[in-house]
């Protein structure tokens, strides 16, 4: 019984987003790109599912997210350019040729065919996130400690991609993609079709988070968050498990740079400064951490509101913005979800919100 | 490089090799360097020995106040550069104020005046925050970072509404140019000067944390906010002082700051990064460890930028930053035996 | 903004003819990294609407300015154009800074057949028909600053030291100064090249290897450093004792807005290439820079009167005149019609007069080498004769 | 033999917090260790359970060393530990704390994809119940006095099931009564399963001590003997037991 | 000479959040004795103290010292009223030297004068001596558990809050310490309100006993007449 009112508010989100936004959209109320914005915001949501499964659930700030959204968001961008050279018979990307180069750099070679750009946006934050969180699990590097080299290695990565030599584009990145699959990206039919595509990986995300969270596994994701000497004491193989949600966590974040990169038409290494990072934990945090829906709320309304802000208040909006955090914190205490509860609890509906505990400390 | 680790001694993180390694290779780098000094006739190990201690000067500066806030309040605030930035711009409205009003010609006076100054305004904007947000978070490290980072956004924001965005502080008389050592060697009083103000502002604060009472009672109060308010210490005070000190050092740093970079809304964000890293490398809640691997980042960022790009020199930083976290996961300075359990 | 609506109305009761605006989008960053140099520019545009829409607007029609913050984040300057242009329509967008934020637009542009006029200089190799590129080409800044310092009356420097942030404009920049002081003769090693991080504050090593580097003679600095990281360079490149006189520094990016910053004692002596300066002797330019200090001032904006004008700013101001006189010559604010009336256009700007190309959308225009003075003005010190063509593809055997 | 342990030392900044010649468990032995504060009784259980590295010294469990092995691999071996202050999962529900101490298979895969074994909420259905926690099973672990939080930690050792029980201090913030309750416990345990005890509580000590006593002082093995030879012995009077041995005879 | 009333709390109700866990509590300290409150585990003993010491709100109730209201004071000014406290788990300062632990124990005191001169704490404890160069945190638990006791002692307070202070001390250091108690009860006129499980210590150092059960309190009488095998039914409940 009580988990009716929490189902009803699932099935109205997808409603909202699945059926009302794309007919309106047909039926011209609703513009093109509000749609994409939406799809983009999905995206976001979808990284943030992997912040709230790492810091969230397991307590370990990793201020990498950003990073392994864009390895995702490269290899899908790395596909489309080459598909956008070869529509303009040309050998090369624009950017190569200025920089003199004549044949095409091997790691972009996997990245002509569709399918196995797909596969690689997945598994390489995966496999880079494995082989980073290996030794930093390993050598028991926990806490701020974390969040400080998860750091260092988004900056150092940073810095790299910002160099030419890396042939990624440097500064400006990867733009001017044509088509995905043989459809142009900027046709309104393509646009809406990303989007729903992103919709979907996102509950299907969300329901893989959800599974993961309420199997036993996510409650030895608790545990560690909260004593993680006991988690050992009892047999856990700790290091198996944080690498385990750390991967997943960076698959995520592929995932969400892979759906985002044709929508936007371009990857930056900008996308992934600390301050990415920062943000993205920011929106989980303002969402309301160790629970998934604060996750995605919180990801789909920090973004919302930054988009409509620059807008409409291009002067000011850093000032909305920061009142928002600033209130949030202040007056409801379980991020913005806290303040659906509230006002759930006030109006008589029961939600099944997930438990939150900030742990011991 | 599981084999490169055993034949280091090193296991799972831990260092199981010889314990009178690190101190030999550490001495031995010295003299290394102490002979380089010595025999160097174009000043160039010098040069970059000086720019490495000026430039690890200005991270732990800048850090220092972090440190206080952070590592003893165990509050991460997002808000430090923006302290920092308070600092540099109240350094710049001194200087306004003495040229506008005051028509004082000299550009010495300014600053001297704006040092002290810097320090209270930004302290006090730090209190500020303190009582009215921090106040409520203490049992909640998560919130204030979030409303830390609001903060800011906000600060940057009305920095740039009110003073716009460029705007830099002119250097002082007495501390334009440099001392001449030799034709090829020239050190900067800016920077001397700041290397001298760090050596005041750390010893200060040294004496202040480990040898009054006061000092005393931040430390408890940071480990265990209800037992000390238990034992009589009024735990809003120490906190509100604390915040104030720690913000003031960032003003004081900011100040500093103009002698050698410019005013922007953002500046902060330019220095927030190093200096969580050097807070955190140091060991959380370490003087030591801060003051440490300021000095040690420093040094390392420029013999590194000596053999490479500045770009690279800064990759190479980072990823030996990793490495050495490997090594030593809870800082240079880790709390040892029960004290370091969660 | 304000409410179209109302305004409407408004209007309606006052003047029946002038019933409808039309929109321009200003695209700015007005916010982060890039809002140091691009407030300004947003300034300037807003102040060429008010003239023009002060002297009766454009084809009769008031300009409304749309003005968004892409907030120095290359992704939202991408969603921000679509925003600009599919929804709100506009007729015109003015806009960018960076090269990434113009590669990151440039895609929604072309796709929506927009319009966006870019006021700062840049590097080249591209030049597409819905961006109306109105800063210097490599051609137009980069190579007559090379000449003029191997030229007697330049000094004759031999050896060149070019220091860049690590993005586009300074890797292109110091590719092409690279091979062209090698086509004159300029042996390699005479040649140093190197990059630093955004927001570098930390000049000393660099600039003691510049030292070295000077003790050579005959040495300048040809300086692609971008935004906050001049500040420190220069200060500590005088703090350890260098001048002018022994190394000057040729800078590209360095502009009297910057210079309102620094403490310009350190800086007197050193030299900047632009098309533009605050100090040009035309009448234009005093109603320019007279008009720019007074709206600075009714507007509240910081640093009110104080304020200077600069090389981008200029274009940024001209680019809207631009546009509006475009438009009223081709009768329409239609894209095509539009690009097409811009096409051989001359005007008055505060730079002097300018001619738009015929066939490519970049304006030819004097090239002024600039000195800076104890008051952070430059004084020309050099003159191109005559316009410069624009070569967006620049290469070494067209020259 | 459970449990040999030889030259077992460790020095923490120069003092010698343990300094054990030799100790041995059979399996199937309750054994009770007692010794005054400091004794470093404590720390010879953190160095069974891996928690701190010995100096030097051999440590072999069940016919295997252990001796540079995890935490984890200890307690996979199966050793279980109940800490001096209590250490739960405070985040957890109490039933879910006493869930993830079950013994079953714990590798991630089994976790993420397994159903739970039959019986097992029944097993902590029971155990609840024998640790009077019954009514606060669904209540976070972390909002339970300390009293309860001892309860829970004994449940979460005794669930994992090990081989090797180590207990600190069990019957601290326990009423006598349930010190008693406690002690039952523990001997039922030691039917099966190895059992060390750390104990002050000489009541405590005296129901459950029906075989060896181990008296630590400084590090070093005082005497081992049955509850009676060593509450007699004057050595131990003298450094530990005080007047209380006056007060145990008039039991 | 009657003993005055030192400390009363009436019908005091405390909660975490929703759970209330003291559902009118009274109970009054005599100055010069020892109170005790038994009860078994989780019935809100220690929430009792807690709320004495501002440390949790109490929603309804007052507690009056020396006859002033102290209900919902700041700890620090309760502290500083003369009340000290010694609560379960130690709650020792980890990072600083036992020298220093003991040294916090002054800030209770207006002078920043130590009651109970530092010699005499070492004598009582002589451990602390030998290790007040070292980590508090650092400790065995009964070491800690006497620095924690001696943190309070040192600032001779009118009133003493104990929660189960033999918890994991050596059986003739508990007994000392009883000893210890009595003998500043008596000498000193200080009272002491002591949270304890252990029957025997108990009956050792008690005047007056209260017995808790739900929040609430069930019994109490003089330790005289109190009729333990009743108590002990009680508990095995
Ligand atoms: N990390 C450490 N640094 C310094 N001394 C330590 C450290 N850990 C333990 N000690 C010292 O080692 C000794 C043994 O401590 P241990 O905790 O094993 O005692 P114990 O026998 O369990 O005492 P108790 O009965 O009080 O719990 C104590 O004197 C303690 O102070
Ligand atoms: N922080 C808390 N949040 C919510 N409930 C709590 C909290 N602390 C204690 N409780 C509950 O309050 C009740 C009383 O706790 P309290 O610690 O006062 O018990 P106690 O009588 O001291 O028990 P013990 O003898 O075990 O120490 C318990 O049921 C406990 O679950
Ligand atoms: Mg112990
Ligand atoms: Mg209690």
């Amino acid at each position: 019984m009580q988990l009716k009112p929490a189902k009803l508010i699932n099935i109205l989100f997808i409603l909202f987003f699945a059926v009302v936004l794309p007919v309106g959209n047909m039926l011209g109320l609703v513009s093109v790109n509000s749609i994409s914005l939406w799809g983009r915001y999905f995206c976001f949501a979808i990284a943030a599912l992997g912040i709230d499964l790492i810091w969230g659930y397991t307590g370990i700030m990793s201020m990498c997210q950003a990073f392994f959204f864009c390895l995702g968001g490269y290899c899908m961008g790395m596909h489309l350019l080459l598909k956008a050279t070869a529509l303009q018979q040309q050998l090369l990307p624009e950017f190569m040729t200025w920089n003199d180069i004549t044949t095409l750099p091997w790691f972009w070679e996997p990245f002509h065919g569709f399918v196995p750009a797909l596969v690689l946006s997945l598994l390489v934050p995966a496999a880079v996130a494995f082989v980073i969180g290996y030794f930093i699990f390993r050598s028991r590097i926990k806490g701020v400690y974390m969040a400080i080299i998860t750091q260092a290695l988004a900056l150092s990565m940073y810095l790299l991609f910002l160099r030419n030599e890396t042939n990624l584009g440097g500064t400006n990145g990867l733009t001017n993609f044509k088509t995905l699959l043989g459809f142009e990206l900027h046709k309104p039919g393509t646009k809406l079709g990303l989007y729903l595509v992103t919709l979907a990986m996102l509950c299907v995300a969300y329901g893989c988070c959800y599974k993961i969270v309420h199997s036993k596994f996510g409650k030895v994701l608790q545990a560690i968050r909260d004593s993680e000497p006991r988690v050992g004491y009892t047999a856990y193989r700790v290091l198996h498990y944080k690498l385990a949600a750390f991967v997943v966590a960076a698959a995520l974040g592929g995932l969400a740079g892979m759906l985002y990169v044709p929508q936007t038409g371009i990857i930056t290494p900008g996308r992934m400064d600390v301050k990415a990072s920062v943000e993205m934990l920011m929106w989980v945090a303002l969402g309301g951490r160790g629970n998934l829906k604060g996750a995605v709320i919180g990801a789909l309304l920090v973004n919302c509101v930054y988009s409509y802000c620059t807008s409409v208040f291009p002067q000011g909006w850093l000032f909305i913005l920061g009142m928002l955090y600033i209130l949030t914190v202040l007056y409801f205490d379980k991020g913005f979800l806290g303040l659906f509860e509230k006002i759930g609890s006030k109006i008589g509906i029961k939600t099944n919100s997930e438990r939150y505990a900030t742990g011991s400390k | 490089m599981e084999l490169l680790l055993k034949i280091n001694g090193i296991k799972s993180g831990k260092w199981t090799g010889p314990k009178w390694l690190w101190p030999v290779i550490l001495a031995g780098a010295v003299l290394f360097f102490a002979v380089r000094v010595a025999t160097d006739s174009s000043g160039t190990y010098v040069q970059n020995l000086f720019s490495g201690i000026s430039l690890g000067s200005i991270l732990i500066l800048v850090s220092l106040g972090l440190a206080i806030v952070y590592g003893l309040a165990g509050i991460i605030n997002m808000a430090h550069g923006e302290f920092l930035m308070i600092g540099a711009y109240t350094t710049y409205s001194v200087q306004v104020f003495f040229t506008n009003v005051l028509h004082v010609q000299s550009s010495n006076w300014f600053f001297i005046t704006a040092l002290p100054v810097s320090f209270i305004v930004a302290g006090l904007a730090g209190l500020l925050l303190e009582r009215l947000i921090i106040r409520h978070l203490y049992a909640k490290p998560l919130e204030s970072l979030l409303a830390t980072w609001g903060v800011s956004l906000i600060l940057i924001q009305t920095a740039r509404s009110l003073f716009g965005d460029l705007t830099a502080v002119k250097l002082p008389e007495m501390l334009a140019g440099g001392w001449r050592v030799n034709e090829n060697l020239v050190l900067p009083y800016n920077r001397l000067f700041i290397i001298a103000l760090t050596i005041v502002v750390i010893i200060a604060l040294y004496r202040t944390l480990t040898a009054t009472r006061l000092g005393m009672q931040i430390r408890a109060v940071t480990q265990n906010r209800s037992m000390s308010a238990c034992l009589g210490i009024n735990t809003k005070r120490i906190d509100a002082m604390t915040f104030f000190i720690g913000s003031g050092l960032a003003g004081l740093a900011g100040c500093a700051m103009t002698l050698i970079g410019n005013v922007v809304p953002d500046m902060g964000q330019t220095y927030i990064v190093d200096a969580f890293l050097t807070v955190v490398i140091g060991g959380v809640g370490k003087l030591l460890g801060t003051i440490t691997a300021g000095l040690g980042i420093g040094i390392f960022s420029k013999v590194l930028e000596a053999f490479f790009e500045a770009v690279y020199g800064k990759v190479l930083i980072l990823l030996l930053i990793m490495l050495f976290m490997q090594f030593k996961p809870r800082g240079i300075f880790p709390d040892k035996g029960r004290t370091a359990a969660d | 903004a304000c409410n179209s609506g109302t305004s409407k109305t408004e209007d309606a009761g006052k003047d029946s003819t002038a019933a409808n605006t039309v929109k321009i989008g200003v695209l700015h960053s007005l916010s982060g990294t890039m809002a140091i140099s691009e407030v300004s520019l947003k300034d300037a545009v807003q102040m060429a609407v008010d003239e023009i829409n002060a002297a009766g607007g454009v084809l009769g029609k008031k300009i409304e300015p749309v003005i968004v913050d892409p907030a120095s984040d290359w992704d939202l300057f991408a969603e921000k154009s679509k925003e600009l242009l599919t929804d709100k329509k506009v007729a015109a967008v003015f806009g960018c800074w960076t090269s990434v934020s113009r590669k990151s637009v440039l895609p929604v542009f072309e796709e929506n057949n927009g319009l966006l006029f870019y006021p700062v200089q840049y590097e080249g190799e591209e030049s597409s028909k819905n961006v109306v590129y109105s800063g210097a080409t490599p051609n137009q800044q980069l190579i007559p600053a090379a000449d003029y310092l191997m030229s007697a009356e330049g000094g004759g420097y031999k050896r060149f030291y070019l220091l860049g942030t690590d993005y586009v404009f300074p890797r292109t920049a110091n590719k092409i100064l690279k091979a062209y002081l090698l086509s004159k003769g300029i042996p390699k090693e005479n040649i140093i090249e190197e990059y630093t991080p955004f927001h570098h504050q930390d000049y000393q090593t660099i600039v003691s290897k510049i030292k070295k580097f000077a003790v050579g003679g005959k040495a300048c600095v040809l300086s692609t450093i971008n935004g906050d990281s001049n500040i420190p360079f220069y200060k500590e490149f005088a703090n350890q004792g260098l001048t002018a006189a022994t190394c000057p520094i040729m800078a590209f990016s360095v502009a009297e807005d910057e210079l309102r910053a620094m403490d310009t004692e350190f800086l007197v002596g050193h030299l900047a290439a632009w098309n533009y300066y605050q100090s040009v002797d035309v009448p234009e330019n005093k109603k320019f820079v007279a008009g720019f200090k007074a709206f600075c001032e009714k507007k509240n904006l910081p640093g009110g009167a104080k304020r200077v004008t600069d090389d981008p700013i200029c274009w940024a101001y001209t680019d809207v005149y631009l546009w509006a006189k475009a438009a009223e010559k081709a009768k329409s604010f239609d894209v095509d019609k539009v690009r097409t009336a811009l096409h051989g256009l001359t005007f008055d700007s505060p730079a002097g007069t300018v001619k738009m190309d015929d066939k490519v959308n970049h304006l030819a225009k004097p090239v002024l080498i600039g000195e800076i003075k104890p008051d952070g003005q430059f004084s020309v010190i050099w003159k191109s004769q005559g316009l410069i063509d624009p070569q967006p593809f620049f290469t070494l055997n067209k020259q | 033999m459970l449990l040999e342990v030889n030259e077992l030392a460790v020095s923490f900044g120069g003092v010698q917090a343990l300094n054990l010649q030799h100790f041995q468990l059979e399996d199937r032995e309750l054994r009770v260790i007692i010794g005054p504060n400091g004794a470093g009784k404590s720390t010879f259980m953190d160095i069974l359970c891996g928690k701190t590295k010995p100096d030097t010294g051999s440590i072999v469990f069940n016919g295997k060393p252990t001796r540079g092995l995890t935490e984890v691999q200890i307690a996979e071996m199966g050793i279980g530990r109940k800490f001096q202050k209590p250490s739960v999962f405070p985040g957890l529900s109490v039933y879910e704390n006493m869930l993830l101490a079950t013994r079953m298979k714990k590798d991630v895969f089994t976790s993420l994809f397994s159903r739970m074994p039959a019986g097992v909420q029944e097993k902590i259905e029971a155990m609840a119940e024998r640790v009077g926690l019954t009514s606060a099973l669904h209540k976070q672990a972390g909002a339970l006095s300390h009293g309860q939080k001892q309860w829970l930690e004994i449940a979460i050792v005794v669930l994992q099931d090990p081989r090797l029980l180590l207990i600190d201090e069990p019957a601290a913030g326990m009423s006598d009564r349930e010190a008693e309750k406690t002690g039952e416990l523990l001997l039922e345990l030691s039917k099966q399963h190895g059992v060390i005890v750390i104990e002050h509580d000489m009541h405590f000590v005296k129901q459950i001590a029906t075989k060896l006593v181990s008296v630590l002082v400084n590090g070093k093995l005082l005497m081992e003997g049955p509850f009676e030879e060593v509450k007699n012995d004057q050595r131990v009077i003298d450094c530990y037991l005080g007047r209380v041995n006056a007060q145990l005879e008039k039991l | 000479m009657e003993p005055t009333t030192l400390l009363t709390a009436s019908n005091i109700i405390t909660a975490y959040d929703q759970s209330t866990i003291l559902w009118g509590v009274n109970l009054s300290v005599l100055q010069g004795t020892v109170t005790t409150v038994m009860g078994r585990n989780g019935v809100g003993k220690t929430t009792l103290l807690k709320t004495i010491m501002g440390l949790q709100k109490a929603r309804e109730g007052q507690v009056t010292f020396k006859g002033e209201h102290i209900t919902n004071l700041a700890p620090y000014k309760i502290a500083r009223a003369g009340i000290g406290y010694v609560p379960q788990g130690r709650e020792i300062i980890p990072k600083l030297t036992v020298q220093e632990n003991l040294q916090l124990g002054l800030e209770a005191t207006p002078d920043y004068k130590p009651r109970m001169a530092e010699e005499e704490i070492y004598t009582l404890f002589p451990i602390l001596k030998e290790f007040r160069r070292r980590a508090g945190g650092n400790l065995s638990g009964g070491q800690q558990q006497q620095l924690a006791i001696a943190r309070t002692l040192i600032s001779g307070p009118a009133l003493l809050l104990l929660d189960e202070p033999t918890e994991g001390l050596q059986p003739s250091i508990a007994i000392e310490i009883g000893d210890i108690l009595r003998q500043l009860v008596t000498t000193k006129g200080m009272a002491v309100l002591l949270v304890e499980q252990k029957i025997d210590f108990a009956k050792h150092v008690t005047d007056y006993f209260y017995f808790m059960e739900r929040g609430k309190m069930v019994k109490e009488g003089n330790a005289a007449t109190f009729d333990f095998n009743e108590l002990q039914e009680h508990i095995a409940v």
